[in-house]
């Protein structure tokens, strides 16, 4: 009969009406400055620059490999690797912007990143006055310390805390044999003061550096570690180019 | 434009008589500026063209339908697209396999995960790359999920057309949020997942979100309950659609319209049972086919599809085999396949969703292509629209369902 | 109100006039002090002055305080409205706007006045190629037409602002313009999508208008008076102490007042007959042109006309002012008006919260094919119902049940026919 | 002669000559209803309550609707006129009837015997009476003019509905070639 569907229809109508004064399912809305719905663990927004340590610009954990560079589809990225007054690189980004107008958060630059240098923040509400403000992100602004990346995911960075701490280990242990082999090798060298880099490597990253390491000066970007020098204080460097790729295959631009 | 009737138009469109205080009407709508009037039989007044869109509340975008009105029936309508054209195809031989992945999010941005699972499949075709099991589950999972998403919001937008004030939409929109919550949780992204990998997926499905997907699975059918009971038997709603908008099952065929709209005009043809790809053959499910062809079957073979998908992912739940997401042999960098070509496609929630590659040994393809099916299924607007009104036109637009990024790539 | 001020700076004005005007609002013994309030209030302010003055102050206070009154109804419903679309649909609704520059949200009471200082302050754009002054006319005519509606309606016991003769005629007769109005503004716009809404709305309204007015005949025809207050008369007194003579408890009665309140949405271009400006097809149809304050005029008589259409119902069908049981009289009449009013505008709004929109040839042909067939089918009904009105005992029984036969009947058999051509359908699988 | 009877007029009148000199239609049509709404104030005035609403009811609210869908569906030419080759014909023609009405509504006037009141309170017609009469005395005239109306309803549908076999949703019939003119 004529109408009954429309019955039907403000049934429905009036049961939601109701429903939604003591219906939690019916009444969904997040009321947002107030009330904040929790971000799942994945959630991605746009990336930062993770660092180890304190120092913000010398503990980033980037090469300036300019993998993600490369791969970042929107090509969104712009790195100037850093170099030393001789030329060589440090292994060190000099210039690392990220043109946020132009990013598209695809993830595609963390998981080509051989040295979980870069990954996603969750930083959302980043709204400027001025239309202008904060669309194109430098290094400084970029670089988060890896306690907000345990922060925001803290699953991941458990896993990628352990994953560098055993490749610091390993990469260590070789670095050790080889001062070994070549203290053995050359009997009359020196007893350097070489830090033995015994110690266990933290699971949490939030601690300082675990392994004092200084940067490679060797020119080329292969992931081998290159001999320890003696001369180098611990307490102020902190732990960059971690040797390892344990994820992918070959790094190289 | 497809082969459609061809109707003649009773001089050239202009503006209905006494309308305007001068006899030319200067339209800032219309192309052309002005129109001239023309003389036409004795009891017929003159034709109004009307521009609807690109801006214009119910054109899902920014397309544009210029209508040619005889009174309020469209004697012609012609289509226009491409104001959201932003060289996807291009972009697409300029970037990298990989860096493809993340812009067929943006074709179909309410069916990411469908997109992304179309391309993959064609990469993997190209460069021979199997897949883990346990990925081609989660693929299935998510893609119904998609499906469920896509003709969820359809159902919605459709209802918004005829003008029911938001509700049957925001009804819509609450279970939607659901899914999207889970691909948010998931792929860490609502829309844009950008999920698939070549032989394999970035995330692995945690236990506590299977449950998640499974309660919505399983809760999902008390919705449509609702949903069908606030507007389905509705009667304004089966005057509106019921009859309107008729696309016959040769044109269907001919034009080459995939999905829904092709499974509504009662052609047998769903992908999923055609190519058996993935797992789909280990499921149990069926086709909803519709006898009219016209905008109330389209709409309720998207539902009845809802339903079937529901089956799905409760098969696929209670099948899920554990292992890894990601073929070891994976490149995820340096991917180069061997020269070649290969189309992919499979079922999106909109129809036959392709991706076709010629790789030339390169990193990145030689030759990329889509096979959008919205735009496809967008050819034959006008067919459906003629002689029916403008409001109806509304609508007919409303059951193509489209997404304009990939009308227009 | 301006046949008062019309009436008064002519000297030859005739008693029959002068004396339905001069008389607003008096008190009739044996009310409650409650119930007389308005009177009371209005006598402290005006009591001291001469008689003349008098008169004319007492119309000027009726003016302000219905048109006070209804401008406070009219930002209210605004809100409530948006509130229980929003409820309707699982969302809040506005709930924010508060008193300004504190942190009160008072349930996003403030609303209406955020939305009226937007209005106001917004650009007033008029196209160049307009018809500039009929642009500007139509709200006004619109706005003018509607409010003219209030001046018959009975509020209360006593509370009518012009006891006229024939006022449910005058009532219809000023409503009747708010369709020129609609029509100049969707015209003037020189927008086609205004000018298809226009030739929408003269469509819709001349297909309306009959069965809206064939649907309050039967009431005119029990009451035996074209006057509102002796509608309202006509329906007091209860059956049994505790039945209200009420129209709409009667066959004909209801499927009037179901004609005339489908009408009233027609008249009143609300959802699901929302076709002059429906937004998914014609932007805002009529409306697309006007902004700022034009448009909050438009919107505000559309609301008017609504809330007048609903008063109307509520005097024809709900018994006006009375209370529904004999104890509920302690209740000042004035109260049980506006609480039958705003279940009939919440009604309007449950309605629009659900229904999708007809198409204009469904709209014309649901009125001249089902509507006024079956108004003439209710005359025929009331006037059955009149003519066995001394039937009792086991004739009471069957004069009842002859009457819903006289309604039910024929809503089936057309419904039928109306809804021939479509039908929930089964599917097949492959 | 009151004040208000000269402005009334005035508005009437006023209304109805300057709809005949425009040249828009549209202006012409609500400056007609314009007209119309003035001799409803024309009623009122004379206390005619009852016929006052009535002629705002079907004139403003009803006939008007009619008159401007004429205007609108009705093709605007300005040479219409001017160049049809039976010009003069219907010129006659609308002299004839215009001046028949007026004879008829002359001889009406004159003839009918209308007293002129000397007291400053005309007669007044209650709603009641006025049905009473309608329907007591004066029931044949009522009648013939229902019928009358009834069977020019039912031509009028006749009219409209020839022509009008094509079922809907059919696409309108070519009729003629596509052939696009600019200008």
């Amino acid at each position: 009969m004529l109408g009954i569907g429309l019955l039907k229809g403000l049934g429905v109508t009036a049961k939601n009406l109701v429903g939604s004064f003591h219906d939690p399912a019916r009444l969904v809305t997040t009321e947002y400055p107030e009330q904040r719905t929790k971000l799942p663990e994945n959630y991605r927004n746009f990336p930062f620059l993770v660092y180890d340590g304190t120092a913000a610009i010398d503990g980033l954990r980037c090469v300036a490999c300019k993998i993600c560079e490369v791969e970042c589809p929107p090509q969104c990225i712009y790195i100037i690797p850093d170099r030393d007054e001789k030329g060589r690189p440090t292994k060190k980004p000099k210039v690392f912007d990220i043109d946020i107008s132009v990013c598209m958060s695809c993830q595609i630059c963390v998981e080509v990143c051989p040295f979980d240098a870069i990954k996603m923040d969750q930083q959302y509400e980043i709204a400027e006055a001025d239309r202008f403000d904060r669309l194109l992100l430098k290094r400084e602004a970029l670089a988060k310390p890896n306690s907000y990346y345990q922060e925001i995911h803290p699953a991941e960075a458990a896993q990628v805390d352990a994953m560098l701490a055993e490749a610091r280990r390993k990469a260590d242990a070789k670095a050790k044999a080889a001062a070994e082999a070549a203290a053995a090798k050359a009997a009359t060298a020196k007893p350097g003061a070489a830090n033995p880099p015994t110690r266990p490597p933290a699971p949490s990253g939030s601690t300082p550096a675990t392994a004092a390491m200084k940067p490679a000066t060797a020119a080329m970007p292969e992931p081998a570690v290159p001999p320890v020098q003696p001369t180098q204080t611990p307490a102020e460097n902190s732990a960059t180019g971690n040797p390892v790729a344990p994820k992918t295959g070959t790094p190289g631009a | 434009m497809t082969n459609s009737p061809i109707v003649a138009l009773h001089g050239t469109p202009a503006v209905a008589g006494g309308n305007a205080p001068s006899e030319i009407c200067h339209s800032p709508l219309a192309p052309g500026g002005a129109h001239v009037r023309s003389v036409r039989d004795e009891f017929h007044g003159d034709l109004l063209e009307v521009s609807m869109g690109p801006h214009h509340p119910s054109t899902h975008g920014v397309f544009r339908m210029i209508a040619t009105l005889d009174g309020e029936t469209i004697v012609k309508l012609k289509p226009v697209f491409g104001y959201l054209h932003r060289n996807h195809e291009k972009i697409g031989e300029n970037t990298t396999y990989l860096g493809s992945m993340p812009y067929t999010d943006r074709l179909d941005y309410l069916c990411s995960m469908t997109n992304n699972w179309a391309y993959a499949l064609a990469v993997e075709k190209l460069a021979g790359q199997p897949v883990p099991e346990r990925t081609e589950y989660l693929r299935v999972i998510l893609a119904e999920l998609t499906r469920l998403l896509n003709h969820t919001c359809l159902a919605g937008f459709l209802l918004q057309d005829t003008g029911a004030s938001g509700t049957p939409l925001m009804y819509a929109f609450r279970e939607r949020e659901k899914i999207l919550d889970l691909f948010e949780a998931l792929s860490g992204s609502r829309m844009m997942c950008n999920y698939q990998r070549f032989g394999g997926c970035r995330v692995d499905a945690s236990p506590e979100w299977l449950e998640a997907a499974k309660r919505l699975a399983d809760g999902y059918n008390e919705f449509l309950d609702e949903y069908e009971a606030l507007i389905t038997g509705n009667e304004i709603l089966m005057a509106r659609t019921q009859g309107v908008g008729v696309m016959p099952r040769q044109l269907a065929v001919s034009a080459g319209i995939t999905g829904p709209m092709l499974r509504a005009a009662g052609v047998d043809y769903d992908i999923r049972k055609v190519d058996g790809y993935g797992v789909y053959p280990r499921f149990n499910f069926r086709v909803p086919l519709g006898d009219h062809g016209d905008t109330y079957d389209r709409y309720m073979i998207r539902v009845l599809e809802m339903r079937e998908s529901i089956e799905i992912l409760r098969q696929a739940f209670a099948q899920l085999p554990s292992g890894p997401i990601m073929d070891p042999k994976a490149k995820i960098r340096g991917f180069k396949p061997k020269p070649g070509e290969a189309y992919g496609r499979i079922e999106g929630p909109k129809g036959e969703i392709g991706f076709y590659l010629i790789s030339d040994g390169g990193a990145n393809p030689y030759r990329y292509r889509v096979r959008p099916p919205s735009f496809i299924n967008l050819t034959v607007l006008e067919d459906m629209c003629l002689g029916h009104s403008i409001a109806d036109a509304v609508i007919i637009l409303g059951s193509i369902d489209i997404v304009l990024g990939e009308v227009d790539r | 109100m301006t046949l008062v001020q019309l009436s008064r700076v002519t000297p030859g004005v005739s008693d029959w006039f002068f004396q339905s005007l001069s008389s607003p609002f008096i008190a009739a013994a044996g009310d409650s002090r409650l119930e007389r309030l308005p009177i009371i209030a209005r006598d402290l302010l005006t009591s001291r002055l001469p008689e003349p003055w008098r008169w004319w102050l007492n119309s000027l206070l009726a003016i302000l305080v219905v048109l006070f009154g209804f401008a406070i109804l009219f930002a209210l419903l605004t809100l409530v409205e948006r509130k229980v679309l929003g409820r309707v649909q699982n969302r809040p609704g506005p709930n924010r706007t508060g008193l300004p520059f504190t942190k009160l949200r008072l349930f996003g009471l403030g609303q209406p006045l955020a939305d009226g200082i937007k209005m106001l302050t917004k650009e007033d754009i008029v196209p160049r190629s307009a018809d500039k002054l009929l642009h500007f006319l139509a709200p006004v005519a619109l706005l003018a037409f509607s409010i003219l509606t209030f001046a018959v309606l009975p509020f209360g016991r006593n509370l009518v602002p012009v006891e006229l003769d024939a006022g449910i005629l005058y009532f219809f007769a000023a409503g009747a313009g708010t369709e020129l109005a609609v029509f100049m503004a969707g015209w003037a716009s020189r927008n086609k999508y205004s000018l298809l809404a226009a030739m929408r709305a003269l469509a819709q309204l001349i297909s309306y208008e009959l069965p809206l007015l064939l649907s309050f005949v039967p009431v005119i025809m029990m009451a035996g008076t074209l006057s509102t207050t002796g509608v309202v008369e006509a329906q007091a007194g209860w059956k049994f102490g505790f039945i209200p003579h009420w129209h709409v408890l009667t066959p004909w009665g209801f499927a009037a007042f179901v004609i005339f309140m489908v009408s009233a949405l027609a008249e009143s271009n609300r959802s699901p007959f929302d076709l002059p400006e429906a937004e998914s097809e014609l932007i805002a149809g009529h409306l697309t042109e006007y902004s700022g304050f034009k448009y909050a005029l438009f919107f505000m008589a559309e609301y008017f006309g609504m809330c007048a259409l609903s008063a109307m119902a509520v005097t024809l069908f709900l018994g006006g002012w009375r209370a529904p049981l004999p104890f509920l009289e302690i209740v000042p009449s004035y109260v049980w008006f506006a609480l039958k009013l705003f279940a009939l505008l919440f009604g309007f709004i449950w309605i629009r919260a659900t229904f999708p929109r007809l198409r204009i040839d469904q709209l014309t042909r649901f009125a001249w094919k089902f509507l006024v067939p079956m108004a003439l089918i209710n005359l025929g009904t009331a006037a059955f119902w009149s003519l066995t009105c001394n039937w009792s005992g086991p004739l009471q029984l069957a004069r009842w049940a002859i009457a819903l036969a006289l309604v039910a009947g024929p809503f089936v058999v057309m419904g039928r026919k109306l809804s021939r051509d479509y039908a929930p359908r089964t599917y097949r699988y492959a | 002669m009151s004040i208000a009877f000269l402005i009334i007029a005035l508005v009437t009148l006023g209304s109805a000559a300057v709809a005949m000199s425009l040249r828009n239609l549209i202006h012409s049509a609500l400056l007609l209803i314009a007209s119309w709404a003035g001799i409803a104030a024309f009623y009122l005035w004379a206390g005619a309550e009852f016929v006052a609403f009535a002629q705002l009811l079907v004139y403003v609210g009803a006939v008007s609707m009619v008159v401007l869908f004429a205007v609108l569906l009705t093709r605007q030419s300005r040479v219409d006129m001017a160049i049809a080759p039976d010009a003069l014909r219907r010129i006659v023609a609308a002299l004839l009837a215009g001046g028949a009405t007026l004879g008829v509504l002359f001889g009406a006037v004159v003839s009918a015997p209308l007293p002129i009141a000397a007291s400053a309170t005309p007669v007044t017609v209650s709603v009641r009476q006025m049905g009473q009469e309608l329907m007591g005395t004066h029931a044949a005239a009522l009648l013939i003019v229902g019928a009358l109306l009834t069977v020019a309803l039912l031509g009028a549908i006749i009219l409209a509905s020839t022509g009008r076999e094509d079922p809907p949703g059919v696409a309108p019939p070519a009729v003629a070639p596509p052939t696009r003119k600019t200008s």
